[in-house]
């Protein structure tokens, strides 16, 4: 199987006043690769994610999808070109029914005008409808058609986390970045997570990095997996070396890895 | 110690809390599990005063405390270490632990217990004039404990206390959570990671929905295969 | 050059004023994160309780002071305790709407009271001086109003963030039940500031009838809005931020006026306020923290 | 005072209107006109006008025009009033014209001066219009020809409320005569009504040097401008209109500060006229030792006006009650004898005052030519 | 729900809402509805579109802000412009008031709308006041005594604006465009990470919503009379707020409902003048004592009438919903 690179993240960096939170970070990330990232609290994932997905602009270095510099551009406009996440805590709108919320982020895929919606022309309706049809198609995949006209906010954390996911799926990532998915989950359904994680990889030919600080999740399904510490990059390999790497020992696993 | 007779919890419709009786002894580690939306985090709440059960009682030290408000619970001796940290973000450290001590009035005590606080966790020391915001998730935790321990509590109440913390870090959470209950405060304990609570508890229960389903000493509840299928992962 | 700096002392008199009434509105604004769009009105009770302190109970002006001070920290309290507290748990701007509500309640309520027609401050409560430094006139009033100003600003700020108290606010501020964990008692933290806020409004209210001679029953609408606008101006919330925002305000109005465009004063204040949240948008004092992700 | 009092058939009583600023930014000159309608009504229905008594209907403008054209609305298509008294503000007034003229019912405003109330647009009278005030440009005529020929002054600065049409009438008529007179305007400011801070605009025309002010102001605002002005060390004349005659003034700008200044006004309230000492009587009697303003003065000669006319109709009908009161001449009112040009504006006498350790004394009288 | 159904059901109501139109139209003409009557009718319609406008910019995108009567002023000015100075028909007015606004709209939603909370509250506010400052210093369109306007609206013409004020803002709202301004609502950055260019979408909705307000602004023009500076200040805006907050944040049917009533409790009060505005507060107050989540939350009307699960009572928004 020849790799195809997707991810390029060239000396990336950024600064908070005199605090470093990343700096100098090199990724490199193949298509279809399913990537893990971690590090101590505090460390500088999730800072990066938000490099990646515009959230935050680099300081410096350089980041590119597919070979095209994505540097500066809004987080929609990441988003159109294929990067999408979920967020550390929960972000769902959540006044909306879980079918809008897949629908919100299908909205980009959308080629209905504002004003074929507001005169209400042939072209609203057929694109509205393909709109939901994708949508239940999504939430069939993660099983919440059955809760599909709920509010959001209203249904049980893990289903959030779930929807969540689906949602960032709708926006057709070729890249999906998952900021601690398990987080909150007790081991039972970590481990369903582990599962759906590896059937969504399969099914849309995803590429996936993801921030996790459950071993179990991250050791077990990850191929290749990033260490983060004070902003900078500490190792990279298998999670196999990573596990005994003394660096990532000290800094971030404590004695034993259970 | 603390003793839970049959209450009963709404939000608004929703009835959170169905019947939960429960109790806890003298010196005791006790672990609650349970998965996402059982009700855990409810039940905290309800015995330090955030919530009021609508039916049933709370007896702390023989004392009636079910739907008192919080202050007067935390002057009793319960601290509430609640789920998230909730550190007051845009205050020091120190000022964080002062108003840990808020209804103390002994300065000399306080004194005392911001020594042991520091003994206990180092890094608050070398943080003390740190807005609380600006700590990494680990230190806001040993933060939050240590700000509930400020108001020498005979009974600490923790909420998840690793959620999203590195291994690292959880199991330096673990092992001063153990430090705290052997220096003769009480603990009741709240965990998704209910490996690592049961390896510590004394005794555990299982709630399910609003429901208490299963108790009895942690290594009972380790052994029980349906506890082992349900929470604790198939490895 | 002389007309400059005269314009100068205009401008910071006048703002040392919007500074005394935003000092409270900032406070208030920051602790309970309530637009209280009521506290020009309870500046108005103020100088009114002021106003009849000194000609009905021939008080002179500390007293009369003090006795608005304590009705309106009282007249404070009640208003937070009957129309705002029910609403802790709703949206903000359902709050917002109860605040603009209390504000129309209490100006139309005096009206119905005394009639709409002003009343005149007596002129010779405080001795009144004019110092004339080199064809400069600063009215003696005008500095004990910037003194007092600055005062309050340190005072505050002390009370903010030295005291007990106001650890207190500030904890409650962030997180309600966090700070109910903490044995703070919400209820009466959320009403001393509220009975600090608008004590301070009243005793904007006395200096201002003093300073101004003229009290009515609207008089709180436009100080009032001027002052919300000079605590945005200096970063909501933060006590320094409505002094400089105060003075910055009445500088802006003087010099405006002084360049021939009075008409424009307010329009110019607030182009000035726009821009500078543009380029600001968390105001002069504020940080820009951006949510974090 | 309620809408509804008494229950006298519905042919016993007169019903007129007041659609007045009640509430809302100028609401207390609007309840200032209100206490001196009140008065004269009470007085006036002792006797009742041709055997009925008068009775008024109320509506709050919230000073604002929509609510005065709902208000005049309801007036004239709910309670059937003969007539209306209002509203205080020429802007207010205007907006209920052609309610007024369309439904043939007379309005008569105490207070509105600007001239194009009763004409439109210069050219055509709205016959069913009328006021009880001057219009603008006469008091400013008087006052520039005072400054000019009795105190003299060369140069004198003009400082004006903006919002106001009365204020920028007599400006305007001032300036004119004035410099036909030889004078020089050499500095010309603004404020908007409601400003309490006048420093700004005071250092500016201090720094002209001029040697008299003319503030064509209401006395809310010239009464700090008054007592400003003499802080930032100005003790030139300053004049005014009769917008400035209120007790009020003085408690307002203080008695020192108000020396050396002047106003034109309809009346002097220390004028020994029985008539005007009989109106402060009766209305310090009414409204606890209160002395009256203009406002009070000219809503309390507004309703004498319209019970004159109505009168002299001797039918409670719209267009007689018109008629009547285009005619009328030589009424004696609180603020003179009131006679009407062909464009509906009082033709009255103007008196210049001085103020003197806060009492208004009497300097000239001059007729409208 | 099924979309050709939501669509019947919207089709059938405009057809009611003409039908009730036409039969206003009969009573106006008989004379069964005396002037004071269709004087309100007038001003309730104007508020209505005022609400809706509004609705659309903080019920629907959670933008808020508070000058919505410096859009009004520029319509009504504008529109009367076009009418008295330029002597053009009163269509063109409608459409040039509102043209003028949703301009307006742009010039201060580009720079604005990337300002949160009560900043953007404060600028709009700001915005506002400017714009009635603006007015009274131009003399062309008569300073502070204002400008006369022809008494040119028609009962046709405002139920006209009306419907289409309600039907492009509803249309508008409910399609994936409307989806995206919720969102934004719900979650700015969770919006802007699942690809809605959210500053495009904050300044659609600010200049749709200003443009009926310009067209609210060319029909008050042109109803009352005169147009003066003070109808345009700070309290203006606020009493449109109060409309859309007492119907229910994001709720097009309550900000309907409260226009409504609101402007009838008003006009009934006018004949107390002394107690008026103490009973207007009054009422403010005790309904967001009893309702905070105004009249109708955040459901509609039509949700009323559909048995079962969205029925829930008492949703309350979430607290850091708007501002
Ligand atoms: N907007 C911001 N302003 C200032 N500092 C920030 C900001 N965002 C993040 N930081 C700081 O950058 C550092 C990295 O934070 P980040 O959230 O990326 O950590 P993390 O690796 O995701 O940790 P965790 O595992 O606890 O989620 C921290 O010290 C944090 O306080
Ligand atoms: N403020 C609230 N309003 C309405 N329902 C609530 C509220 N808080 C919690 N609930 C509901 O009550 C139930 C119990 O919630 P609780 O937070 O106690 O669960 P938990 O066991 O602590 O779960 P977690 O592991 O996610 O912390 C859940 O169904 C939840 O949705
Ligand atoms: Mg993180
Ligand atoms: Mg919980």
């Amino acid at each position: 199987m020849t790799k195809t690179q997707l991810l390029k993240v060239e000396n990336a960096g950024i600064r908070f006043g005199g605090l470093k939170a990343v700096s100098e970070v090199n990724i490199e990330l193949n298509q279809g690769e399913l990537v893990g990232l971690i590090g101590p609290n505090g460390a500088g994932k999730t800072t990066f994610f938000n490099l990646l997905t515009g959230v935050y602009v680099p300081t410096e270095g350089t980041i590119s999808l597919d070979g095209e510099k994505l540097n500066g551009f809004a987080p929609y406009k990441i988003t159109k070109k294929g990067i999408s996440r979920t967020f550390q805590n929960i972000r769902l709108f959540s006044e909306l029914s879980v079918l809008d919320n897949v629908k919100v982020a299908y909205h980009s895929q959308a080629k209905h005008s504002i004003l074929s919606s507001i005169f209400r022309l042939p072209p609203h309706f057929s694109g509205e409808k393909e709109m939901e049809e994708k949508a239940i198609e999504f939430l069939k995949i993660f099983k919440l058609e059955t809760v599909m006209h709920e509010k959001a906010k209203n249904l049980p954390y893990g289903q959030q986390r779930r929807l969540e996911i689906a949602r960032a799926l709708a926006a057709n990532p070729k890249l999906l970045l998952l900021d601690e998915p398990a987080a909150g989950m007790n081991p039972q359904e970590t481990e369903e997570l582990m599962n759906l994680i590896s059937l969504i990889r399969e099914r849309f030919d995803l590429t996936i990095l993801l921030i996790e600080h459950d071993m179990l999740l991250v050791m077990g399904v990850c191929e290749r997996i990033y260490v983060l510490d004070h902003g900078q990059l500490i190792a990279n390999g298998t999670p196999e070396q990573i596990r005994n790497n003394p660096k990532v020992i000290e800094a971030y696993l404590g004695e034993e890895v259970s | 110690m603390l003793k839970i007779n049959d209450i009963n919890v709404y939000y608004g419709v929703i009835h959170a809390l169905k019947g939960v009786s429960l109790e806890i002894n003298q010196g005791e580690i006790v672990t609650l599990i349970g998965a996402n939306g059982a009700g855990k985090s409810t039940l905290l709440k309800t015995i330090s005063g955030l919530l009021k059960p609508k039916t049933g009682e709370i007896l702390f030290e023989n004392e009636h405390v079910a739907g008192k408000v919080a202050q007067s619970i935390v002057k009793r001796g319960i601290s509430h270490v609640p789920e998230g940290r909730r550190v007051f973000a845009n205050m020091s450290v120190e000022e964080n632990l002062e108003l840990g001590a808020y209804l103390r009035k002994d300065k000399k005590g306080i004194k005392e217990d911001f020594e042991k606080v520091y003994q206990l966790f180092p890094r608050l020391l070398e943080r003390k004039k740190q807005l609380s915001g600006t700590l990494s998730g680990g230190e806001q935790q040993m933060l939050a404990m240590g700000r509930a321990l400020m108001a020498r509590p005979r009974l600490l109440i923790l909420d998840e206390p690793s959620m999203g913390l590195a291994p690292l870090l959880v199991k330096t959470i673990f092992r001063i959570i153990e430090e705290i209950n052997q220096s003769g405060t009480t603990i009741l304990l709240v965990e998704q990671n209910a490996n690592m609570a049961l390896s510590i508890a004394d005794r555990a229960y299982v709630i399910e929905t609003g429901k208490i389903v299963a108790s009895g000493t942690s290594a009972e509840l380790s052994q029980s295969d349906q506890i082992r299928n349900a929470y604790l992962g198939g490895h | 050059m002389e007309q400059f700096i005269q314009q100068l002392v205009n401008g910071i008199s006048l703002g040392s004023i919007y500074a005394l009434i935003a000092l409270g509105y900032t406070m208030v604004y920051g602790i309970v994160k309530l637009i209280n769009f009521a506290h020009g009105d309870v500046f108005m009770v103020g100088a009114f309780i002021g106003f009849y302190s000194i000609t009905i109970l021939d008080l002179g002006f500390f007293p009369a002071l003090l006795i608005a001070m304590t009705a309106c920290a009282i007249f404070g309290v009640l208003i937070e305790r009957i129309a705002y507290k029910p609403l802790r748990n709703a949206t903000r701007i359902a709050a917002l709407i109860t605040a603009i509500g209390v504000s129309l309640f209490i100006e139309y309520g005096t009206i119905y009271i005394r009639g709409a027609q002003p009343e005149a401050y007596p002129n010779n409560i405080i001795p009144l001086k004019s110092l004339d430094l080199f064809g400069v006139k600063i009215s003696s009033q005008s500095v004990l109003i910037l003194a007092v100003s600055l005062f309050l600003m340190i005072l505050l700020q002390f009370i903010v963030h030295k005291t007990k108290i106001g650890k207190a606010m500030r904890a409650v501020s962030h997180d309600m039940d966090a700070a109910k964990l903490m044995g703070i008692n919400v209820n009466n933290t959320i009403s001393a500031t509220f009975a600090i806020g608008s004590a301070l409004a009243g005793a904007a209210g006395v200096i201002f009838g003093m300073y101004y001679t003229k009290i009515e029953p609207l008089m709180g609408i436009i100080p009032g809005l001027k002052a919300f606008v000079a605590a945005v101006l200096g970063g909501i919330g933060i006590i320094p931020g409505a002094m400089a925002g105060g003075l910055l305000l009445g500088v802006i109005e003087s010099l405006v006026s002084a360049a021939g465009f009075s008409l424009w004063r307010d329009g110019v204040a607030f182009v000035v306020l726009i821009l500078i949240l543009i380029f600001r948008p968390a105001g002069l004092f504020g940080k820009n923290v951006r949510e974090k992700v | 005072n309620s809408s509804t009092s008494g229950d006298e058939k519905k042919d016993e009583v007169i019903k007129i209107g007041a659609n007045l600023e009640l509430s809302g930014g100028v609401a207390s000159y609007g309840q200032s006109i209100k206490e001196g309608i009140d008065l004269a009504l009470e007085e006036i229905n002792k006797e009742g006008i041709n055997g009925k008594k008068v009775q008024l209907v109320q509506v709050d403008n919230k000073s604002e025009a929509p609510e005065a054209i709902n208000g005049a609305t309801k007036l004239i298509s709910q309670d059937k009033v003969v007539a209306i008294i209002g509203a205080a503000t020429s802007g207010n007034t205007k907006a209920q014209i052609e309610i007024a003229q369309s439904n043939n019912v007379p309005l008569l405003t105490p207070t509105g001066t600007a001239a194009d109330v009763t004409v439109k647009d210069g050219k055509v009278l709205n016959d069913f219009v009328f006021r009880t005030c001057f219009i603008d440009p006469f008091q400013g005529t008087v006052a520039a020809n005072f400054a000019a020929n009795e105190l003299k002054v060369k140069t004198a600065a003009i400082f004006i409320d903006s919002a106001s049409d009365y204020s920028k009438g007599l400006a305007a008529s001032f300036k004119e005569l004035f410099e036909k007179e030889g004078g020089k305007i050499v500095k010309e400011e603004a404020y908007v009504a409601k400003d309490t801070d006048f420093h700004a605009q005071l250092t500016n025309i201090k720094g002209e040097k001029p040697d008299f002010i003319f503030v064509p102001g209401y006395y809310e605002e010239v009464g700090l401008i008054v007592k400003q002005a003499r802080e930032l060390g100005i003790d030139v004349p300053m004049m005014g209109a009769d917008g400035w005659d209120s007790p009020k003034l003085v408690e307002l700008a203080g008695k020192d500060a108000l020396n050396n200044t002047f106003i034109t006004n309809h009346y002097s309230s220390g004028d020994s006229d029985p008539k005007v000492q009989d109106f402060v009587k009766a209305f310090k009697a009414k409204y606890k030792d209160k002395s009256p303003d203009a406002f009070n003065a000219l809503g309390y000669d507004s309703a004498y006006f319209l019970a004159d006319a109505i009168k002299r109709a001797g039918s409670s009908d719209s267009k007689k009650i018109q008629k009547a009161l285009a005619e009328t001449d030589g009424l004696e009112l609180v603020t003179g004898k009131m006679k009407l040009d062909k464009d509906h504006n009082p033709i009255k006498s103007a008196v210049i005052l001085e103020y003197k350790n806060g009492e208004q004394t009497f300097k000239t009288k001059v007729n409208p030519e | 729900m099924n979309i050709v159904k939501k669509a019947k059901g919207f089709w059938t109501s405009i057809g009611l809402a003409v039908v009730l139109s036409v039969v206003l139209q009969f009573l106006i003409n008989g004379g069964t509805l005396n002037p004071f009557y269709v004087n309100t009718l007038y001003t309730i319609c104007i508020n209505i579109i005022l609400a809706a406008s509004l609705h659309l910019i903080i019920g629907i995108t959670g933008q808020f802000s508070i000058g919505h009567a410096g859009f009004l002023a520029v319509g009504a000015y504008a529109s009367a412009i076009v009418t008295m100075k330029l002597g053009l028909p009163f269509p063109v007015a409608l459409i040039g008031g509102g043209a003028a606004a949703a301009l307006a709209g742009l010039v201060i939603g580009i720079p604005t709308l990337r300002l949160r909370g009560d900043y953007l509250a404060i600028a709009t506010l700001g915005f506002g006041e400017i714009m009635r400052i603006v007015f009274l210093n131009i003399d062309y369109v008569g300073g502070a005594s204002g400008m006369t306007v022809s008494h040119l609206i028609t009962w046709p013409w405002l139920i006209a604006c009306v419907l289409i004020t309600i039907i492009v803002i509803v249309n508008f709202t409910n399609s994936t465009h409307g989806r995206a301004c919720i969102s934004i609502r719900e979650n700015e950055i969770a919006a802007d990470a699942m690809g809605i260019n959210t500053t495009f979408y904050k300044v659609i909705a600010f200049a749709i919503g200003a443009f009926f307000a310009g067209v609210a602004g060319a029909l008050h023009a042109h109803n009352f009379y005169i147009i003066q500076p003070t109808n345009f200040s700070f309290l203006k805006s606020f009493d449109i707020l109060i409309l859309v907050v007492i119907g229910g944040l994001g709720s097009m049917s309550g900000a309907v409902i409260a226009a409504i009533l609101l402007t009838i409790i008003s006009a009934f009060l006018s004949s107390y003048p002394e107690v008026r505005m103490v009973i207007y507060s009054l009422v403010l107050i005790v309904m967001m004592l009893f309702r905070p989540q105004g009249l109708l939350g955040t459901r509609e009307i039509t949700s009323f009438f559909k048995v079962g699960k969205s029925a829930k009572g008492g949703v309350q928004h979430d607290k850091n919903t708007v501002a």
